[in-house]
C-alpha cells in the first residue's frame, strides 16, 4: 500500500497531465457552485468533499454525443468546382433528383481514444462503468462496440472512498461498498495528511510507481482499513435482493400498482442522463450539402420516440410502461442477460428528479410478492 | 423540397473559403413582399445580391423560430417582410405576425444577436422603389456588422 | 401554516368521501424530512399524506395537462399557489382542461423556499427542514443544524410575486394572505445584471450555461403549458429545428422553441428552472420574455380565464411595427 | 453457454473475429456498414419496391452468407438505417435483396434511390429460421401483404432442399391484387405440383379471378392439420392476431408457431437498447421466435 500525502496531489496530477488529460470533480465558480468533473488545469483543486458530482463520469467514456462515422460523396467526374446557380427561386428546382444518381462515397468510421485519467470518481461511479463494459464488450456472446472499448482502455480510474454516504446512498444493498474496487485501478482512501492508496490492476501499478507516493505507514494502513469500515457502516440498508427479479417478472402486469408509484413521474429522462449505468442511445444522421456524419447520443426509455415506430404504433406509449422499464431493465433484463444489477446505489436518480421518485421505493414495492387485494405496505 | 435537392441546391460559393461574405435570409410572405422583391426585380432596380429568399405563404405562418434557426445556421442576418397591416392576402394573419415579430425583434438582442441583424417590416406588392430601399438599407447594415462571430446561436 | 395543511386535508378528505374527484394531488414528504413532493391521495381514509409547507414548490397543474391525467376522464383534485394557478388559468383559457372535471383547492401562500439554496449552506446532506413562523432549521444528516429566515430562502420570483392568492379555485384552504402593496406592474428584478452585458458577453454567457444542458427535458416534461408531448418539435427529424447532438447552440435552440411555444402563456411559474438537473437559469429567460409581453401589451399571463393568450389574438391598433 | 463466451471480450479477441458475423475488412466495428451499389429495383407493388444491391468489396460479397430469416440494416448516408429481412434467396450469390415499403424518412429515401446509388448495409444479423430442425416436417407459411418479405428467403430454401420436407403450403394475402408481392415467385408456386399456393385478395377486384377472402379465413377454410406441421406466419400485427386464433381453433401447439418480429432498432446489435420484449432483444434475440417463446415474455409488442 502507498501514501500519498496532501501536498502532493496537485504535483500527482500535474505529472499525469503530461501524458493524458486529467479529469477531476471541481466545483464551477459561477452562483450555482456545481461540482461536475472536468478537464483538471493547474491550481484547480479537486473538490472531494462534496460527496458526489451532478452527473457520474460516465460521460467521459461513453459522451453523450459521439460523431462515430463520417461519410463524403462526390460525384463521378465532379471537379469540385460549385455550379453557378440562380439563386432565390427556391419554387424551380424539383428536378434535381437525377443529377445525384451516380455518386462516389467514402465513409469512414472514427476512434477516438486519447489517454485519459479519471481522478475522484467514487466506487459507485467505477462500478457502474464495469456494468456498461458488459453491454458494450461482448459479455455472453454479444457484439464488441469499437468507440466504447477504445476509450475504456485507454482510461485509467483513481477512485476515491466516500468519507460520508448520503441518506440515498444504496450501494451497499447491491453488494457494492464505499471503498468498492469495482472497476477501479487505483483506490485512494482518505486518512489523515492525504491518502492510502492500493493498486489494483496494472494501470493502478503503473500509477504509482510516481515518485509522488511513499510507502503508506503500517498506522496509515490501520487507519485506512478503519475508514473503510466506518464508512460502510453509514450506508442505510435499503433493500434485500432476493426474488427482487422473479417479483418484478410476476408484477409486470399488476398496472395499478406501476400506475401509483408512476404517477408523480413527469416522464423526463433526468434519472437515466445522470445515471451512472443507463447506457440507452440513439443514433442519427447530420449532413450537410454532401458531407456527414452519423452520430450517436444518449437516449433514454421515457424519450416517446425510443420505441415509437413509423406506422405511429408505439409499444411503450404510456408512461407507465416506459417507466415499468425503466427498473425492469435494471433490476430483471439486465441480470438475465449479464449476471450483475445495472445500479450501483449512487442515488443520483432519487436526488435529481424533479419530483423525487425514490428508485429504493420502486424497488421495494414491485421487487417483493404483490398482494392481490390492497396492495399497499401494511 | 427533398433532402437531396437541399443538399445539392444549397452549395454555395461563400460558405466554403473561410473570406466568405454575408448570408442574409429573407422571409417574405408570397403575396405582397415577394411580389415586391419580383417587380423591383423586373423593373431592373439595383438591389444587393447577397439576400436568400425564404417565401411562405403568410408571414402569419412564420415561427419566430424560423429567424433563430437561420441565425443558429449561420445567417447574418434575416429580414422578414410581408403585407402592411390591414392589407393581408388572408385578412389578419400579419396582426398576429406582427406580435410575434415584435417579440423577437424585442429579445434578439438578448439572445447574443446584434439588433441590426434583425428586421421586420411590411412591403406590398407594388413597393418595388421601397423593396429596393429596404433590402439596400439592411443588408448595407449587415455588411457594416460583417459576418457574425457564432457563439450560443 | 399547519391551519392551512388542516385546511387542504379537509376539503380533499371531503371531496375524495363524496365522490367528487377519483383522486386528489397535493403535496406531501418524501423520502425525508427535508423533501416535498407531489402526492395522490385516492382515500379519503389517507389525506393525512397531505402536507402544506414552504417547501411545497412544485407546480401541481402540471398534472392536468394533455396526456399527464392518467385516465382521461378522471375527476381531479388539485392544490394550486397562486403561481400555479396561473399555469391552471393558461390551460383554461385554451380549453385543455375541462373546468368540469377539476376540483381546485387554491392554497394562499406567501413565499416557497430554495431548498438547493439550504443544501448548499451544509457540506453534507440535509435531511429534515422545520418551520417555524418565519424560523427555518435545516439538520444535516451528520447532525449539523442551522437557522435560517425564510425571508432569506426565498426563491426570487416569490419575492416579487403579484398573486400570492390564487387566481382560479373552486375553494381555498384557509384565508387569504395580504395581497401585496406598492406597485401595480410586475416587478422585473434580477434580469438587470443580464441585460447590462454586451451583445458579445450575452452571447457568451448563453453559450457558457447551456453547455451544461443535458437534454433531460425535465424543463419541458416539468412545465404546465408545455403539452405537445410525444409530438413536441423538438423530437422531429424533418424539419430538423433540433438536432441529436449535444452542443449549447442546439440546446439553446431546443430552449428558445420552448420559449417562444409558451410565449403568452407562460406566467414565469419558475418549475422549468427548479427541475434543471445542472440548474441553467431558466426562469431568467422566461421572465425576460414576460417582461417584453408585458412593455408591448401590458399583457400578463395566466390572470383572466376569459382573456386570450397574447399570441394567439391581435389588436389593429397594436403599437408596434412599421407603417 | 460456454464460460469463454460469458467472459468480456477486448480489441485482442475482435481481431480475431471473435464477435461479429460480418465479413469482411470491417470486421470488429460492427457500426460501420459495407458500401453496396444498388443495381436493380423492381416495384413491387405501388409502395413497395425491392432493392437489388452488391457490396463494392468484392471479397465481402463472395464471403457473405446469411440462414434464412436474418436481417440487415439497410441505410442511406445521411438520412439513417432500417432493419429489413434479407430477402434473396440464400444460394443467390449475385446480390442481397431487400423489399422496402415506402413509410418513414429512411424508407422514403430508399425509394429515392435509382440505380447506381450508393447504400450501406450491416447484415447478416439476427438469428434465422431453424429450417433444419424442420426437416421431415410439413411446412405452412402463412403471410399477408409485405409479411411476405420476412419469409422469402425461407420459402427460397425449402423449395431448393424441397425433399428434405414434406407437404408445403402458402397462404399469402394482401388487400388488392395490386399489393401482393413477389408476382414471380407467385407465378413459380402456382406452376409447381410440390406447392400448395393459397393466394388470396380482401375483396374482389377487377380483373382478379383468384380467391377472395381475409387469410385467417382462408387458413380455417384449408384447416390444415397441425400433425408433424410448423407454421410460420408473418404479416401485419391485424392478421397475426387472428391468424394465431385460427392456429389455436386447428390445434396448433405454441411450440409449432413461429413469426418473426419487428421493432424500432438503432444499433441492431443487442447494444443501444429499446427493440426488447422484457429480457430479449428482438435483434440479437430474434426476430425469429416461436409462439412458445413470445409467451414466456412481457407482452409489450
Amino acid at each position: 500500500m502507498k501514501f500519498l500525502a496532501e501536498d502532493k496531489l496537485q504535483s500527482l496530477l500535474k505529472e499525469l497531465a503530461n501524458a493524458a488529460q486529467v479529469v477531476i470533480p471541481a466545483r464551477a465558480e459561477d452562483a450555482e457552485g456545481m461540482v461536475s468533473f472536468r478537464a483538471w488545469e493547474p491550481g484547480v483543486e479537486p473538490e472531494l468533499d462534496v460527496l458526489l458530482t451532478r452527473q457520474s463520469a460516465k460521460e467521459f467514456i461513453f459522451k453523450q454525443c459521439e460523431e462515430y462515422l463520417t461519410y463524403h460523396y462526390t460525384m463521378e467526374g465532379e471537379t469540385g468546382v460549385p455550379e453557378e446557380e440562380e439563386e432565390g427561386s427556391p419554387g424551380e428546382d424539383e428536378d434535381g433528383l437525377e443529377e445525384i444518381a451516380h455518386e462516389t462515397l467514402r465513409v469512414e468510421a472514427r476512434v477516438e481514444a486519447p489517454p485519459q485519467v479519471l481522478f475522484g470518481l467514487r466506487p459507485c461511479d467505477a462500478s457502474g462503468l464495469v456494468q456498461i463494459d458488459n453491454v458494450f464488450s461482448g459479455y455472453g456472446g454479444f457484439y464488441f462496440d469499437p468507440m466504447y472499448n477504445a476509450r475504456r482502455e485507454a482510461t485509467t480510474i483513481l477512485a476515491v472512498a466516500c468519507a460520508e454516504p448520503r441518506s440515498t446512498c444504496f450501494c451497499t444493498s447491491l453488494g457494492g461498498s464505499p471503498s468498492g474496487t469495482e472497476g477501479v485501478d487505483a483506490l485512494f482512501t482518505p486518512v489523515e495528511g492525504g491518502f492510502t492508496v492500493e493498486a489494483l490492476t496494472d494501470k493502478g501499478e503503473e500509477l504509482v510507481k510516481s515518485s509522488a507516493f511513499v510507502d503508506a505507514e503500517g498506522s496509515q494502513e490501520e487507519a485506512a482499513a478503519k475508514v473503510k469500515e466506518e464508512i460502510e457502516g453509514k450506508v442505510d440498508e435499503a433493500f434485500g435482493l432476493e426474488g427482487v427479479r422473479e417479483n418484478l417478472q410476476a408484477n409486470f402486469e399488476d398496472t395499478e400498482g406501476w400506475d401509483e408509484l408512476a404517477s408523480r413521474c413527469i416522464s423526463c429522462g433526468t434519472c437515466t442522463y445522470v445515471c451512472p449505468n443507463c447506457y440507452c442511445f440513439n443514433i442519427t444522421d447530420h449532413k450537410v450539402e454532401t458531407s456527414g456524419e452519423r452520430v450517436r447520443t444518449w437516449d433514454n426509455c421515457f424519450n416517446p420516440s425510443y420505441t415509437l415506430e413509423t406506422s405511429g404504433h408505439n409499444p411503450r406509449a404510456s408512461k407507465r410502461n416506459r417507466f415499468r422499464n425503466r427498473f425492469s431493465h435494471k433490476f430483471w433484463y439486465y441480470p438475465e442477460k449479464y449476471d450483475s444489477l445495472l445500479c450501483s446505489g449512487c442515488g443520483r436518480c432519487i436526488t435529481h428528479c424533479p419530483v423525487r421518485i425514490d428508485l429504493r421505493e420502486v424497488v421495494r414495492e414491485m421487487g417483493s410478492p404483490r398482494v392481490a387485494a390492497s396492495g399497499e405496505e401494511a | 423540397m427533398t433532402e437531396k435537392t437541399e443538399t445539392k441546391q444549397s452549395g454555395d460559393t461563400a460558405s466554403k473559403d473561410g473570406d466568405r461574405g454575408i448570408k442574409v435570409i429573407g422571409i417574405l410572405c408570397n403575396w405582397c413582399s415577394y411580389a415586391g422583391a419580383d417587380s423591383a426585380g423586373t423593373a431592373r432596380l439595383k438591389q444587393p445580391v447577397d439576400l436568400r429568399i425564404v417565401r411562405t405563404p403568410c408571414t402569419g405562418r412564420i415561427d419566430p423560430i424560423f429567424a433563430l434557426k437561420a441565425f443558429e445556421k449561420g445567417a447574418d442576418g434575416v429580414l422578414v417582410s410581408g403585407c402592411h397591416p390591414g392589407d393581408c392576402h388572408y385578412a389578419e394573419g400579419n396582426y398576429y405576425a406582427r406580435r410575434r415579430l415584435e417579440l423577437l425583434d424585442r429579445l434578439i438582442p438578448h439572445l447574443g444577436i446584434e439588433p441590426e441583424r434583425f428586421r421586420y417590416t411590411w412591403v406590398s406588392a407594388s413597393e418595388s422603389k421601397r423593396w429596393q430601399e429596404v433590402v439596400t438599407e439592411f443588408v448595407g447594415k449587415v455588411k457594416q456588422l460583417g459576418p457574425r462571430e457564432r457563439r450560443a446561436l | 401554516m399547519s391551519e392551512r395543511q388542516a385546511e387542504i386535508r379537509e376539503l380533499a378528505k371531503a371531496a375524495l368521501s363524496e365522490g367528487r374527484v377519483d383522486y386528489f394531488i397535493g403535496w406531501g414528504t418524501g423520502y425525508d424530512n427535508s423533501q416535498i413532493v407531489p402526492v395522490f391521495v385516492r382515500d379519503a381514509g389517507e389525506v393525512d399524506e397531505l402536507v402544506w409547507n414552504p417547501l411545497a414548490q412544485h407546480n401541481l397543474s402540471v398534472y392536468l395537462k394533455r396526456k399527464m391525467p392518467e385516465s382521461p376522464d378522471a375527476k381531479i383534485g388539485v392544490c394550486v399557489k397562486g403561481c400555479d394557478s396561473r399555469t391552471l388559468v393558461s390551460l383554461l383559457q385554451e380549453e385543455l382542461v375541462d373546468p368540469e372535471q377539476i376540483y381546485v383547492v387554491g392554497v394562499p401562500c406567501d413565499g416557497v423556499i430554495n431548498r438547493r439554496a439550504v443544501e448548499k449552506e451544509f457540506s453534507g446532506e440535509v435531511v429534515d427542514i422545520l418551520f417555524d413562523g418565519g424560523r427555518v432549521t435545516a439538520t444535516s444528516r451528520d447532525g449539523e443544524s442551522k437557522e435560517f429566515s425564510r425571508e432569506d430562502l426565498l426563491f426570487d420570483h416569490c419575492r416579487s410575486c403579484r398573486y400570492p392568492n390564487p387566481l382560479y379555485q373552486d375553494d381555498s384552504a384557509g384565508d387569504p394572505v395580504p395581497e401585496p402593496e406598492g406597485e401595480a406592474g410586475p416587478i422585473w428584478e434580477s434580469l438587470e445584471e443580464f441585460e447590462a452585458l454586451s451583445t458579445d458577453q450575452k452571447s457568451a454567457r448563453l453559450e457558457e450555461v447551456f453547455s451544461t444542458c443535458i437534454r433531460c427535458f425535465a424543463c419541458i416534461h416539468v412545465c404546465p403549458v408545455c403539452y405537445c408531448w410525444d409530438q413536441c418539435v423538438c423530437r422531429s427529424r424533418k424539419p430538423e429545428l433540433v438536432s441529436q447532438k449535444v452542443e449549447a447552440k442546439e440546446n439553446l435552440m431546443f430552449q428558445m422553441i420552448h420559449m417562444f411555444h409558451v410565449a403568452g402563456r407562460c406566467p414565469s411559474c419558475g418549475a422549468c428552472d427548479r427541475a434543471c438537473p445542472v440548474e441553467i437559469p431558466l426562469y431568467l429567460l422566461h421572465r425576460k420574455m414576460n417582461q417584453e409581453l408585458h412593455d408591448m401589451l401590458g399583457f400578463e399571463a395566466g390572470v383572466d380565464v376569459e382573456a386570450k393568450p397574447a399570441l394567439q389574438t391581435f389588436d389593429v391598433e397594436d403599437p408596434f411595427g412599421e407603417h | 453457454m460456454a464460460e469463454a463466451q460469458k467472459s468480456r471480450l477486448t480489441f485482442a479477441h475482435v481481431e480475431e473475429g471473435a464477435t461479429t458475423a460480418r465479413a469482411g475488412k470491417n470486421a470488429g466495428n460492427p457500426y460501420l456498414p459495407e458500401v453496396a451499389t444498388v443495381k436493380e429495383i423492381v416495384q413491387e407493388t405501388p409502395n413497395i419496391k425491392s432493392l437489388r444491391v452488391t457490396f463494392d468489396d468484392a471479397e465481402v460479397m463472395e464471403n457473405f452468407s446469411f440462414a434464412p430469416g436474418q436481417v440487415g440494416q439497410l441505410g442511406v448516408f445521411g438520412v439513417g438505417e432500417s432493419t429489413f429481412a434479407i430477402n434473396s434467396s440464400p444460394y443467390d450469390k449475385d446480390y442481397l435483396q431487400f423489399s422496402v415499403m415506402k413509410a418513414g424518412e429512411v424508407t422514403t429515401a430508399l425509394h429515392d434511390l435509382t440505380v447506381g446509388d450508393k447504400v450501406g448495409v450491416r447484415a447478416p444479423m439476427g438469428c434465422s429460421f431453424p429450417v433444419e430442425e424442420w426437416k421431415g416436417k410439413k411446412i405452412l407459411y402463412i403471410m399477408g401483404g409485405i409479411g411476405a418479405a420476412a419469409l422469402r428467403a425461407t420459402i427460397s430454401y425449402t423449395l431448393a432442399h424441397r425433399d428434405d420436407y414434406q407437404d408445403i403450403t402458402i397462404i399469402y394475402g394482401a388487400r388488392t391484387p395490386q399489393d401482393l408481392t413477389y408476382m414471380y415467385d407467385i407465378e413459380d408456386w402456382e406452376a409447381r405440383e410440390d406447392v400448395n399456393a393459397l393466394i388470396t385478395v380482401d375483396q374482389e377486384a377487377p380483373e382478379w379471378d383468384g380467391r377472395v377472402g381475409f387469410v385467417p379465413a382462408v387458413l380455417e377454410e384449408e384447416a390444415p392439420s397441425p400433425k408433424d406441421t410448423i407454421a410460420i406466419t408473418c404479416g401485419p400485427p391485424i392478421m397475426i392476431k387472428f391468424v394465431l386464433q385460427s392456429l389455436e381453433k386447428l390445434q396448433f401447439a405454441d411450440e409449432q408457431i413461429y413469426t418473426t418480429l419487428e421493432k424500432r432498432m438503432k444499433c441492431g446489435i443487442g447494444i443501444c437498447g429499446r427493440c426488447n420484449l422484457g429480457p430479449k432483444y428482438v435483434c440479437v434475440d430474434g426476430p425469429v421466435f416461436t409462439m412458445a417463446d413470445l409467451r414466456e415474455l412481457p407482452d409489450e409488442l
